[in-house]
């Protein structure tokens, strides 16, 4: 059944993990209602809305040991692009490679003898954000834990199993680990509950896992803690990862310790992508500005000073992935947009040579942005 | 400006009191023992101030918010006393108040906005009905009352005339968040509690409302009482900082002083692990252990089993909130200790 | 093929590579097998007051239709002891009186249950597998077998199922027990596959069954391991309700003399005491009308309050309890009855 | 309105289904309607316009044109009886009253048992929302857990041993309601006092026994979904607004309790309905129970099959008024009520 050398990696060739190359996901919403008749009814009947363009022409590359952060408010595709990368979400353009090998194709059955869709399946796995919808409420610990271990080591005898569960609870900081085996999962804190998700994608032993914003529902002074567990265990197992996140403190702190990089999102595509310190410390993008303007001093002199600001945002509205703007789709609420932005959709400026790049004209000091005029009568300044 | 206000960083004399809390203490009984959710309270809140309280999940916070309105809810109990000074008038005890009295003082005096504002309202009746019903509830002039909701909805930034016919479920987050706080606001009261005000929020939409709520207290001057797990939301908006651990308040004072020179080894390990982006990444930290379940409360000081500076002591004697500095209170023994042995700096470049 | 045999060391400290040095033995897995699918549900079930009378109630039901049947003697028509009353003669076959050709009513009962309890399984099971399988596969799969199996669902369930029954009935004649369980729920399960679609529909998207997918495991894997247990209290619901909606119908249609007849059978003794005007006229039989009524309401009542017990059988919270535990574990349990006492309500998680 | 067009189509294919469903069940009819009609025949021919001692050859004539045994392949028999259908004509009855059409004999018996039905309904429905709610306000108390268990008793007795316990109690011990029949037969039918006050007499057991059916039921799932808001948010929210306890359990409360139940109530009118085939049979009321009864008991199929095309169109019409009356009561009605 399964051919997977549990050792060493499927393939061992110098392509990344996983490549993302110019992946777009469009989905159309059906309602519950519509769903009760054929789809050839209600095509000639023309329900259903505009679609939804929720990842448009993205790429990106995670290596080995990687972290990458996806960043952005909700409705910018970053769960999207998170779930399309580990395959629980077609792309409806692009294509997604895992380790060179484009994985819809290996799940034609192309490459056979090379790499199966199984061993692909198992490298790329996920952590959700909801730790209560994480885990079953009506199975134990133990017996989730146990799930992947009789999926891909069948011969393991029931001790073994619970062996390796005990000392992995162990190991993450869930003592004692027979009193947990044996819990429901409404008998642990959430930040427990978090740790038993993780472990449970760890025993898979995987190359890459999603890790979709898995602090953002805990408190706040766990989330370090829950970060700190991903990296220890990546240096264990050296998995790599996908963190998503709509909180830029979090996403600097995990991408800062891990030497990773930091994309953001804005309705479907990365506008920005670079180190921790370049998005932190040297925003490009506007829009990145504005993320790091929004993000809350600690320090409450600075917070004090800063809490009157005006927005420097040009529109409150959030953005719709249905109706995406024409040109930069960032100009609606871009307080340094200028008219060649109402009609020039920019890419991400930079070139493969440069690790932070931004889909900015700006960042062209000869584009012509810079003779175009302000659509707002002039630029204004994001405090920062 | 309340700016400069604030930066002298000292307490004003003759401050007014407005809700005076003694001796709060709530438990529940359970089939084995009984769990106490909140173990005497004592504090003062003063009148036109922004009181912060910060805490972990389970510290009791929205317990303590439960309580300055006598709204624990069955079977919990609540012991001690909670007096009311109105603006005008004699001091009441909530606690004593019954029936008719409680539901006056409610809302009209003091009002919450809870953290479930995504299910705040009745998913059935359109946002104006629960406007309406407020009034008609309190005797209220429902013309004024109605004019005054729009008047507060405006300044927060919404459009009454759209918000009011719609139902709880078309509205986004960040609207029925504000639609909640100008139901808080429509009898005018004294003191409105917000818990957890921006949870579940964008990070533009939880700014925005941030600078709002700054906004509107300055106007319709108001006691704010803000509760949250995040330290940052309320570091840059009260004036008083107070942080519970495990049901009760171990430092409360100013919030310069409780952030720039916090006492109790729970306060300065709390800033290290709130993640930020000045601090330097390595000065990051978390906090060692688990918080205690309310059934079994450690001995001693409850913070004793994760602190770093604990002695035999800690474990045997349960220390005071007492005061360290002018109107700066700490439950510690060794507040000197805890600021010389657990270095936290607000930003790379401030070591202080 | 076995890959799950200690795999090369990457790292001998590793906690993944960890085993231990004791082997499990089939009466170990046995243990817990019985321990969490026996022990645990009926000492939930004893716990609450609905769960051990509706228990005590189907036992016997189930003892009278096993053992009973052997100690008691068949029914036989006696001119001489017609119409006695309950407890009339000391004899067995004359406890509960006898009926007006002197056939005593307990033989007459417990003759009629074996039967009965036939009907009630049959039914039950067909029923129920049907729902669960037709709501699960529509629920889970989504798409157009969804939407085709929704409509046949659909358009059973709009069918008035007495009405649907008199007539497969008069087609049919059906004399089988088995044969009478499954066409009584032959529209039954329509309902049932609405509610498990109901429920499958959000469970198809929630995070620990996409968990388990990404995780590799095989559609009926996850069906079983992730769904089905979210499910269990509807479907043991519905199970006990569907035996009950079995015996009221048969009942029903035994009374009318719309089944074909047969002698032993509650129905049809309550229509013979029914049809028997000088019986409604007066008290002094009325036992003949008593005793097959209280018979069949006291079983469908045992089952009604079964079935509302077994919900607490899954309760994962309930089950907690139940479960044989280390004693200290049982130490902890106490936060879920904070929980449970109304303290999440104020907040008090977060 | 996508929805509305889908809940219109969904009840065309029900209907149609139902009917092509009579048509198979006709189709199917065993040999006893035949031999039932021929034994009927040979003992009283006069009914049937024939000489006493008929011969063979005539009896089969009349069979014939009884029993609409119309000559052709199945299809075309298929194809005339669906524009039958669609014209409303369901063919004639056999047995039970020769010659006469099925659709009229429904026609005359239903309103009967409509109003039976719906009046043990609406009673049902009111004393299940009142116990539910009593319960849910005192949970826990004693009195709670005596009416629960009260409400499981009501809800799991069948609701023909009630009424035979009714009639054995009120009408033949007690003599306070007639033992059969829909109306006095000594008044003149109209609207007149004696009249309707026999009416009424005569359908109280039918109507009391049909309450059985579902309050129990649904007390239960009031209790069930009250309790279950009472640990809401909004709840708590207007506790603090400070709303007077009334407008709480009235318009908080008992409202969103009531609104999962809504739709499950026409399915309670379509089982009372149902369920009318026993209550009717045991209290000799003639309504459309007791229609489908005889027509069983006699075999008479194609009645039989109208009949129950006839009350699958009262349920599938009950629904399409439910699902799009919810939509007005329920804002969240597109969102949420689907399932």
């Amino acid at each position: 059944m399964s051919t997977i050398d549990t050792d060493e990696d499927v393939i061992d060739n110098d392509e990344p993990v996983l490549s993302m190359e110019n992946v777009s996901v469009e989905y159309q919403d059906e309602s519950l209602l519509e769903s009760a008749l054929p789809d050839s009814v209600t095509d000639r009947l023309g329900m259903g809305e505009e679609p939804v363009h929720a990842v448009d022409d993205v790429s990106l590359e995670i290596g080995e040991e990687d972290v990458v952060v996806l960043i952005g408010e909700s409705g910018s595709g970053k769960t999207t692009l998170g779930r399309t990368a580990i395959g629980l979400q077609e792309p409806t353009a692009g294509s997604v490679k895992y380790r060179g090998y484009d994985i819809e194709a290996v799940e034609r059955g192309e490459h056979a003898g090379e790499v199966y869709a199984e061993d692909i399946r198992r490298a790329l796995q996920i952590v959700h954000q909801d730790s209560d919808a994480a885990l079953n409420p009506y199975r134990t610990i133990r017996s989730q834990l146990a799930e992947p271990l009789k999926l891909w080591y069948p011969t393991m005898d029931l001790n073994d199993r619970q062996e390796r569960i005990s000392t992995m609870l162990q190991t993450t900081g869930i003592a004692p680990p027979e009193d947990y085996m044996e819990r429901y999962p409404h008998e642990l804190s959430g930040g427990e509950k978090q740790r038993v998700a993780i472990i449970r994608a760890m025993l898979l032993e995987p190359d890459l896992i999603l890790a979709d914003e898995v602090v953002s529902a805990l408190d706040v002074s766990l989330r370090i803690d829950i970060m700190d567990l991903l990296l220890d265990l990546q240096e264990m197992f050296g998995t790599s990862y996908l963190f998503v996140s709509h909180n830029l403190t979090n996403a600097r702190y995990i991408a800062d310790k891990a030497d990773g990089r930091i994309a953001v999102m804005y309705l479907g595509r990365i506008v920005e992508v670079g180190s921790a310190d370049d998005i932190i410390n040297d925003p490009s993008h506007p829009y990145t500005q504005i993320l790091k303007w929004a993000s809350l001093p600690l320090d409450p002199d600075e917070a004090r000073e800063t809490i009157t600001d005006e927005s420097p945002m040009m529109s409150d509205e959030a953005p719709d992935p249905r109706n995406i703007p024409s040109g930069c789709r960032f100009h609606t609420t871009c307080p340094k947009a200028h008219e060649v932005c109402t009609e020039v959709d920019p890419d991400l400026i930079g070139g493969e040579e440069r690790e932070h790049r931004a889909a900015c004209f700006r960042e062209e000091p000869t584009h012509e942005y810079w003779d175009s005029e302000s659509i707002h009568g002039g630029d204004r300044e994001i405090p920062l | 400006m309340s700016e400069s206000e604030f930066a002298t960083g000292r307490p004003q004399e003759n401050r007014d009191t407005v809700l005076e809390v003694r001796d709060a203490t709530v438990t529940y009984e359970m089939g084995r023992g009984q769990a106490r959710v909140l173990n005497e309270i004592n504090l003062d809140i003063y009148r036109g101030e922004t009181l912060g309280i910060v805490g972990e999940s389970g510290s009791g916070k929205s317990m303590f918010a439960s309580t300055l309105m006598d709204a624990v809810e069955e079977p919990g109990r609540l012991q001690g006393s909670i007096t009311y000074y109105p603006d005008e008038g004699d001091p009441i005890d909530i606690t004593e108040l019954e029936g008719g009295d409680t539901k006056r003082l409610r809302w009209e005096e003091i009002a919450l906005v809870s953290q479930g504002a995504m299910s705040s309202f009745n998913p059935t009746k359109p946002i104006r009905t629960h406007f309406e019903e407020t009034l008609s509830a309190h005797n209220a002039d429902k013309d004024e009352g109605m004019e005054r909701a729009r008047s507060i909805m405006r300044d927060l930034n919404l459009d009454p005339d759209a918000i009011l016919d719609e139902y709880q479920h078309e509205l986004s987050g960040g609207q029925r968040q504000r639609a909640l706080v100008a139901l808080g606001l429509l009898l005018e009261p004294d003191v409105l509690i917000l818990d957890e005000p921006t949870a579940a929020l964008d990070l533009l939409m939880q700014r925005s409302i941030l600078r709002l709520l700054y906004t509107i207290k300055e106007e319709y001057d108001i006691t704010l009482i803000v509760i949250s797990h995040d330290l940052p939301v309320v570091s840059g908006f009260v004036d008083r900082l107070g942080v519970m651990y495990a049901f009760e308040f171990v430092e409360l004072g100013e919030t310069r002083d409780v952030m720039h020179e916090g006492a109790h080894p729970y306060t300065r390990a709390l800033l290290r692990s709130t993640p930020n982006l000045a601090m330097a990444v390595d000065d990051i930290a978390t906090i060692e252990g688990s918080s205690p379940d309310p059934i079994n409360i450690p001995s001693g000081c409850s913070y004793s089993p994760r602190c770093p500076i604990a002695d035999d002591r800690c474990t045997i004697e349960d220390p005071e909130l007492i005061e360290l500095e002018d109107d700066h209170d700490v439950a510690c023994f060794y507040p000197d200790r805890a600021r010389k042995e657990l270095p936290v700096s607000l930003s790379e470049d401030d070591s202080e | 093929m076995g890959t799950g045999e200690s795999p090369a060391e990457k790292d001998d400290e590793s906690p993944f590579r960890s085993q231990s040095d004791y082997d499990a033995t089939a009466m170990d897995i046995y243990e817990v097998v019985f321990g969490r699918w026996v022990v645990a549900p009926l000492r939930v079930l004893w716990s609450d007051y609905r769960g051990r009378f509706g228990l005590l109630l189907v036992t016997f039901y189930v003892l009278v239709g096993t053992v009973g049947v052997v100690v008691i003697p068949e029914p036989s028509v006696d001119p001489i002891n017609r119409l006695l009353s309950p407890l009339e003669q000391p004899d067995l076959r004359y406890l509960l009186g006898s009926d007006g050709v002197g056939r005593g009513l307990l033989p007459l009962m417990a003759h009629a249950t074996p039967k009965m309890l036939k009907m009630m399984l049959a039914g039950a099971i067909f029923g129920n597998t049907l729902g669960v399988v037709v709501g699960l596969v529509s629920g889970y799969t989504g798409g157009n077998t969804d939407k085709i199996l929704m409509t046949v669902t659909d358009v059973v369930a709009s069918i008035p199922a007495l009405p649907l029954l008199l007539i497969l009935a008069a087609i049919i004649e059906p004399r089988n027990p088995y044969l009478i369980g499954v066409i009584l729920t032959v529209q039954a399960w329509a309902g049932l596959a609405r509610g498990i679609r109901a429920q499958v529909l959000p469970l198809r998207n929630v995070e620990y069954v996409e968990a388990s997918r990404t995780m590799g495991q095989s559609t009926s894997t996850v069906l079983m391991k992730q769904v089905l247990p979210d499910l269990l209290p509807l479907v043991t619901l519905r199970f006990m309700s569907t035996a009950r909606s079995v015996i009221f119908a048969s009942v029903g249609l035994y009374f009318l003399g719309l089944l074909p007849y047969t002698s032993a059978n509650w129905g049809v003794v309550l229509n013979s005491a029914y049809e028997n005007s000088n019986i409604l006229a007066s008290f002094e039989n009325a036992h003949w009308l008593l005793v097959p009524a209280l018979t069949i309401a006291m079983l469908t009542f045992g089952l009604t309050l079964l079935a509302q017990a077994f919900d607490q059988v899954f309760n994962p919270r309930v089950r907690a309890r139940h479960e044989a535990r280390k004693a200290d574990v049982e130490e902890d349990i106490d936060e879920t009855d904070i929980e449970e006492g109304g303290v999440s309500q104020l907040g008090f998680q977060q | 309105m996508g929805y509305l067009r889908n809940r219109l189509l969904q009840a065309v294919i029900t209907l149609y289904s139902i009917i092509t469903l009579g048509f198979v069940f006709i189709r199917m009819m065993p040999g006893s309607p035949s031999a039932y009609l021929r034994a009927e025949i040979q003992q009283n021919p006069g009914a049937y316009g024939l000489p006493p001692n008929p011969t063979l050859e005539q009896i089969n004539d009349v069979m014939q044109t009884q029993m609409n045994y119309t000559p052709g392949p199945i299809w075309e028999k298929y194809i005339s009886y669906m524009q039958g259908a669609v014209q409303g004509d369901f063919g004639t009855s056999v047995i039970v009253d020769p010659g006469a059409s099925n659709v009229q004999l429904i026609l005359e018996a239903a309103p009967w048992t409509i109003f039976i039905s719906s009046a043990g309904l609406v009673y049902g429905l009111v004393a299940g929302i009142v116990l539910g709610s009593l319960m849910a306000y005192y949970e826990g108390s004693k009195m709670d857990v005596g009416l629960t268990v009260s409400m499981l008793a009501a809800s799991s007795v069948p609701y023909y041993i009630v009424a035979i316990l009714l009639l054995f109690l009120f009408s033949y011990n007690l003599e306070w309601f007639p033992t059969g029949g829909r109306f006095n037969t000594n008044t003149t039918p109209g609207f007149n006092y004696p009249f309707i006050a026999g009416v009424f007499n005569h359908a109280a057991l039918p109507i009391l026994s049909g309450i059985t059916i579902g309050f129990g039921g649904n007390a239960l799932s009031l209790r069930a979904n009250s309790i279950r808001l009472l640990g809401e948010e909004h709840i708590r929210n207007a506790e603090l607004r400070g709303l007077s306890t009334y407008t709480i359990s009235t318009r908080y409360l008992a409202r969103n309790a009531i609104l999962p139940m809504y739709t499950g109530i026409v399915l309670g009118l379509a089982g009372l309905i149902g369920g009318s085939i026993i209550l009717e049979e045991i209290f000799v009321y003639r309504g459309m129970g007791k229609l489908m009864y005889d027509a069983t008991v006699q075999r008479d199929f194609p009645l039989m099959t109208t009949s129950l095309i006839f009350t699958t169109v009262i349920f599938v019409a009950g629904t399409l008024i439910a699902d799009f009356t919810y939509s007005l009561i329920d804002p969240r009605a597109e969102q949420s009520s689907m399932g």
